[in-house]
């Protein structure tokens, strides 16, 4: 059963690409280990990829960006076997904001800005890392991404609205010339236009170079711009796939809508744990 | 019995809800659905007290909105939390004499002095809860500390203690979340066995759109703080902006998209 | 109701040893063993000053009691209910002026004065609780701090009571009529007065104790428990949240008063300056390092943080780095006055920073060890399909 | 009106005197998240090392006390790093709360303990540059030593302020403050940020019980510490957070206790001035209880 989860079948062109992160096996657990979070988990990012991860709440979508970002201790929990590989080497008990420093930024779930800042004093607070020149870069870039900033640089970041906060909140991250960004739901509670604005810009931080790790509840959102998608259920990886295989799975329906379908379209490589 | 008539609750500018109508009957399964922000905490935040909206909300004629936490208990209302609602360093039985406070009398002077009846009303809620404990499966439990047990039995305390208070109207919020399938099954059985002995009615918040489809006798789907389709699962299953608040924008430039919907309306 | 109606057929064998084990369970022993214990105490509360000479250990018996009542007090308040207060020792400071009034100025019996302290601790309380509902955390703390200030301020000024700044004296009566602490004969041998207040004392914290378990293993303590575990989760409940928290207060503050007139009763002699924050940080380090909310916490808590500063002020000749005078400057040592600051520092910090639950959990821990020897482990059963 | 000018003058200085201690515990209670009574014991030391510099070893008046804020600096440092970070994680947020608490109200006791067996428990002469000096304006006279405590705590609450809102670690101070885990996620490392906050109280303590031992009539008892506790109804008047909040929470408090002392007749009884601050914070607290209890609870949930 684990040997064959280990030997997760790659789709070839993902393969040729270099490896960014990669998650190895990796269990995690809460409150000193009484509640499992995660269960023998393996995940890859490449160098340019855009991978979602899929699932009901509670599934453990968060926890595992919280492993990748090293804020599991913040929240009671901690790694209890298997491995986090950045750039091929392991993160090991690295801290947040050594991670920070190595390229892996994080939005998190729910926005998060300071609010009591200035929108100027949060994106100052997100290149804390950055030498003084690579913060100036930095900050032309994300105004240039997000103009609404640059217009309410000196407001609260309290006072922006969601859509805003959350425009905030990644350029915030990108702040940190990241090399890998985790974005836990950045489209939570937002209108479907402002949902449609974040995911054309998570396109275009891609397209920069940057790799994204995206949790997401809208299915369709998020496949429409992933490279490749996990699904995560009850604390393991249920499915993955590339977005297309993903698109024509009927399992994944099932799942969000309660409509069982028909078996059609090709199966995916299904960890048989059901 | 629950009568909810143009709810609205704002947060500093946000609005969480807007005009939400609904009524449940006696001794139904409503479930509530929608993606995460669409204010299904916040709409039960409001029928426990713990949050004050503008609008009516009446249980059994009388009006919740304006009462405190523990008198809205009073009234026959009990609920669970999404994060867990336990008492962590007490054992089972004592989370769920908590959850029967209402059923027991005596205060803290008449139990200084042992004064008899206190103690005859406390014995018959410890057998009441052992009956509780026995017909949710918790005995072996029973002397155990909370936060040492696993989650999905944790999560079956937390019904026990929300069923001890003899409610009329349960609210779940999210029960499930978490849970494997094999676990999510056992408890949906739990839930129906409870609201069959009890006579319960039952709201239920859910994401595991699955289950709710199977299980609920009518579904409300809220988006954004607002109503996007009220009926039965039949019908929610057909409503487009149910679909497209869990299945993606209908966007029609976008071909992935398209291609996924395609899918899901050829049923 | 159809719980009942509903589970009886299918009732087992299983259950009924289950319930006939459960009927004891809000009792105030639980166990033959603890039965026993119980009335091994009692004796012990009688046997012991009767068998004990020395006057400096019944003493410091007396004073050990006195402490624990007070910190049985501040258990309910900091240790079940969650509120941390500092001000205990203005409670006290009520009791022991509230008996100087009534015990000393009124010459008012002990079975007047004595339970008059336990009211007037309660009613001092009551009308401070409703000033903290609202407060958390910090605020709560800093308002208690607050208390000691302006409590200081009315005992300076009531100099009727308290004499002001150079003390008041005043000798209570301690006798029942058939029997009098103060002046204890049995068996035609006469004891002192130190040896009657020790059974006195200890009979009140013995009442304490039992008071309190059965508020803590019935309704109101497991109201005050679930508030301090998940507020808004007990409110949820049905447990009205500030009205538990005013009692737990008015407990606080009665059994505070007590151990007030208690300490009038063992000194003769109180001065306003006793009840200040030193006292309060002394009640609430017991209460700490005993162990909050457990039963026996603020006893094995009061012996040993009470007991220190006496013996080693007792024994400040034998133990190196002591010294009596600080006249000579310069030369470095630890005076014998500073001992027991130094004491409840280093306790507090060493007890929050290796045992937080408190030095009572190791007797607990011992206990259990020694039981599972006599029964054998009971493993816990993971259930998961319904019946 | 001579007497009020002289009033209002010696009020200014107790209550600047008063803003340093409470911004002592105002960056503590943001930079870490807990309320930490340590500062108490950093007024008592920093002016007890202040006079062993001074006065013991002769060294000059300026590098005893940065030396002093120095010392008071490497303790906090020392005592988040190896007591009060080892208390996080055992539990409940408020039973972390509550450890740190205690564990700070012990290190007192033990820094009280402490300062009696090396100093004993006379009172000393600090032996500081002004002195007994007045300086008249008018018919008013005003101590030197006044003027300087205004001067010195103003100059340091300006140093704060630029450092606060204007420098990279002083963005990162108030972004940690806004929300812990957030900041960790943006690269900001919790331990410079709390070194930086306890040197920022090292040095507001030092000056501040330096300046409160070198009070007319007061001097340098073991009992300061106390003083410091007196500095906490400011800390709440100013709403808990803010440098200008505790600046004017410290100068009501300082000008109402000083009045109080000059004004209110006998008739109210021994002690009214120094209980006066408390009663002002339990009325306030009566009258409205979630007002500034709302910036730090809600900030925390």
């Amino acid at each position: 059963m684990n040997a064959q989860r280990r030997h997760i079948r790659q789709s070839p062109d993902r393969l040729s690409a270099s490896k960014l992160l990669s998650v190895e096996n990796l269990s995690v657990a809460y409150s000193g280990g009484s509640i499992s979070a995660l269960e023998g988990i393996n995940l890859d990012v490449h160098e340019g990829e855009i991978v979602a991860l899929l699932g009901v709440n509670g599934a453990g979508k968060t926890t595992l960006l919280r492993a990748v970002s090293g804020l599991l201790g913040l929240h009671g929990g901690a790694v209890r076997s298997g491995s986090i590989s950045y750039q091929r080497k392991n993160l090991g008990d690295e801290s947040p904001w050594g991670r920070v420093r190595k390229g892996i930024s994080i939005s998190l779930e729910g926005r998060r800005v300071f609010t009591d800042l200035s929108v100027q004093d949060n994106l100052k607070a997100g290149g804390y890392t950055q030498s003084k020149s690579a913060a100036a870069k930095a900050y032309q870039n994300v105004v240039e991404l997000f103009p609404v900033l640059a217009r309410k640089r000196d407001l609260a970041a309290g006072l922006l609205s969601g859509g805003e906060q959350q425009m905030l909140a990644v350029g915030r991250a990108l702040m940190q010339g990241p090399k890998l960004l985790l974005l836990d739901e950045p489209s939570l509670g937002l209108a479907p236009l402002i949902v449609n604005q974040i995911r054309d810009i998570i396109v275009e931080i891609n397209g920069q170079g940057c790799s994204v790790l995206l949790i997401e509840q809208n299915v369709g959102t998020a496949l429409s711009i992933a490279d490749y998608a996990y699904v995560l259920d009850s604390r393991r990886v249920e499915h993955h796939g590339t977005a297309q295989e993903m698109l024509a799975d009927d399992t994944l329906r099932d799942l969000y809508l309660g409509i069982a379908a028909p078996a059609a379209g090709r199966k995916l490589n299904k960890e048989a744990v059901r | 019995m629950l009568n909810v008539e143009s709810l609205r609750l704002e947060f500093g500018g946000v609005v969480a809800l807007k005009d939400v109508d609904f009524s449940v009957e006696m001794g139904e399964l409503f479930a509530i659905l929608g993606p995460n922000g669409a204010g299904k905490t916040s709409l039960f935040n409001c029928l426990s007290g713990l949050v004050k909206p503008k609008g009516s909300i009446q249980v059994n004629g009388n009006e919740v909105i304006g009462k405190k936490p523990h008198e809205i208990a009073d009234m026959g209302i009990a609920r669970t939390f999404q994060n867990l609602g336990l008492f962590g360093s007490m054992t089972v039985a004592e989370n769920i004499l908590v959850g029967s406070h209402l059923q027991i009398q005596g205060g803290a002077f008449t139990a200084a002095i042992r004064w008899p009846s206190v103690f005859r009303s406390e014995r018959q809620a410890r057998r009441n809860a052992d009956e509780l404990m026995e017909l949710m499966n918790l005995l072996e439990v029973r002397d155990s500390v909370v936060d040492t047990l696993p989650y999905g039995i944790r999560k079956r305390v937390e019904i026990a203690k929300a069923v001890a208070s003899k409610p009329s109207l349960l609210l779940l919020d999210e029960p499930v979340a978490g849970m494997n399938h094999e676990e999510t099954e056992t408890f949906v059985e739990y839930v129906l066995e409870l609201k069959k002995q009890l006579g319960l009615t039952i709201v239920l918040i859910e994401h595991d759109v699955a289950m709710v489809m199977r299980i609920a006798d009518r579904i409300l789907a809220l988006d954004f703080g607002e109503v996007i389709g009220l009926g039965t699962p039949a019908e929610i299953q057909q409503n487009e902006r149910v679909i497209a608040a869990y299945l993606g924008a209908t966007d029609e430039s976008d071909a992935q998209t398209e291609l996924l919907m395609e899918g899901a309306i050829s049923e | 109701m159809a719980i009942t109606e509903t589970v009886k057929p299918v009732r087992t064998a299983h259950v009924q040893r289950e319930r006939s084990r459960t009927k004891d369970e809000s009792q105030l022993c639980v166990s033959k063993g603890q039965r026993i214990g119980l009335a091994v105490g009692f004796l012990l509360i009688f046997a012991v000053p009767l068998s004990v000479g020395n006057p400096f250990l019944i003493s410091l018996g007396v004073t050990i009691g006195i402490y624990a009542i007070a910190a049985i007090g501040l258990n309910v308040l900091s240790g079940y209910a969650g509120q941390i207060s500092l001000a205990q020792s203005v409670f006290v400071g009520v009791g022991a002026f509230a008996g100087v009034a009534l015990a000393g100025l009124a010459e008012l019996p002990l079975l007047v004065w004595l339970p008059a302290t336990f009211i007037i601790g309660g009613l001092a309380a009551a009308i401070v609780a409703p000033l903290t509902l609202r407060l958390k955390g910090v605020f709560q703390i800093v308002l208690s701090l607050g208390l000691i200030f302006v409590g200081t301020y009315i005992f300076v000024n009531s100099t009727v009571f308290t004499g002001g700044n150079s003390g008041i004296s005043a000798s209570p009566a301690l006798s029942l009529g058939f029997m009098d602490f103060g002046n204890l004969v049995v068996g035609g041998m006469a004891y002192g007065y130190q040896q009657g207040l020790f059974i006195l004392v200890w009979l009140c914290v013995a009442a304490s104790m039992i008071a309190v378990v059965n508020m803590h293993r019935t309704r109101f303590g497991r109201s005050m428990i679930a508030i301090r575990e998940a507020e808004t989760a007990a409110q949820i409940a049905g447990i009205n949240t500030n009205g538990v928290k005013v009692k737990a207060f008015i407990i606080a503050g009665a059994f505070g008063g007590l151990a007030g007139g208690l300490l009038l009763a063992q000194l003769r002699y109180v001065q306003t300056h006793q009840f200040g924050i030193n006292m309060g940080l002394e009640l609430l380090i017991i209460a700490v390092v005993g162990g909050l909310g457990t039963t026996w916490g603020p006893v094995i808590g009061a012996a040993i943080i009470s007991a220190i500063p006496v013996l080693a002020t007792q024994y400040a000749e034998y133990i190196p780095f002591l010294q009596e005078d600080f006249s000579q400057s310069g030369e470095i040592g630890i005076p014998v006055g500073q001992v027991g600051l130094l004491i409840y520092g280093l306790a507090l910090v060493l007890v929050m920073v290796f045992e937080p639950r408190g030095v009572s959990h190791w007797f607990k821990i011992g206990g259990e060890k020694l039981r599972s020897l006599g029964s054998g482990n009971r493993a816990v059963v993971d259930v998961r399909k319904p019946s | 009106m001579n007497n009020f000018i002289q009033l209002t003058a010696s009020g200014i200085s107790l209550g600047i005197l008063y803003a340093l201690v409470a911004i002592g515990f105002a960056v503590l209670l943001k930079a870490t998240g807990h309320f930490n009574m340590l500062p108490g014991a950093l007024v008592l030391l920093g002016a007890y090392l202040t006079y062993q510099f001074h006065v013991l070893w002769s060294l000059g008046f300026i590098l005893a006390v940065a030396l002093a804020a120095v010392v008071c600096t490497a303790l906090g440092i020392l005592g988040e790093r190896y007591l009060f970070s080892k208390l996080s994680g055992k539990g409940h947020k408020s039973i972390e709360h509550l450890s740190v608490l205690l564990v700070s109200l012990g290190l007192i006791s033990i820094a009280q303990a402490a300062v009696v067996s090396i100093w004993g428990p006379l009172n000393y002469l600090i032996n500081d540059p002004w002195g007994l000096d007045v300086v008249r304006l008018g018919g008013v006279a005003i101590a030197v030593r006044d003027i300087w405590a205004v001067v010195l705590s103003l100059g340091l609450l300006g140093i704060f302020y630029y450092i606060i809102q204007h420098t990279r670690v002083g963005v990162g101070m108030r972004a940690a403050a806004n929300d812990p885990e957030a900041a960790r996620a943006q690269g900001i490392n919790p331990h410079v940020i709390s070194a930086t906050a306890w040197a920022m109280c090292g040095a507001a303590s030092v000056l501040a019980g330096m300046m409160l031992a070198t009070e007319i009539g007061g001097g340098l008892v073991p009992t300061l510490d106390q003083v410091a506790f007196t500095a906490l109804p400011a800390l709440i008047l100013g709403g808990l957070s803010s440098l200008p909040g505790c600046i004017y929470g410290g100068l009501a408090l300082g000008l109402v206790q000083t009045y109080a002392s000059g004004y209110v007749p006998e008739s109210f009884g021994q002690g009214f001035a120094s209980a006066l601050p408390w009663v002002v914070l339990i009325l306030l607290l009566v009258v409205k209880p979630s007002g500034f209890a709302k910036t730090l609870e809600t900030r925390r949930a």
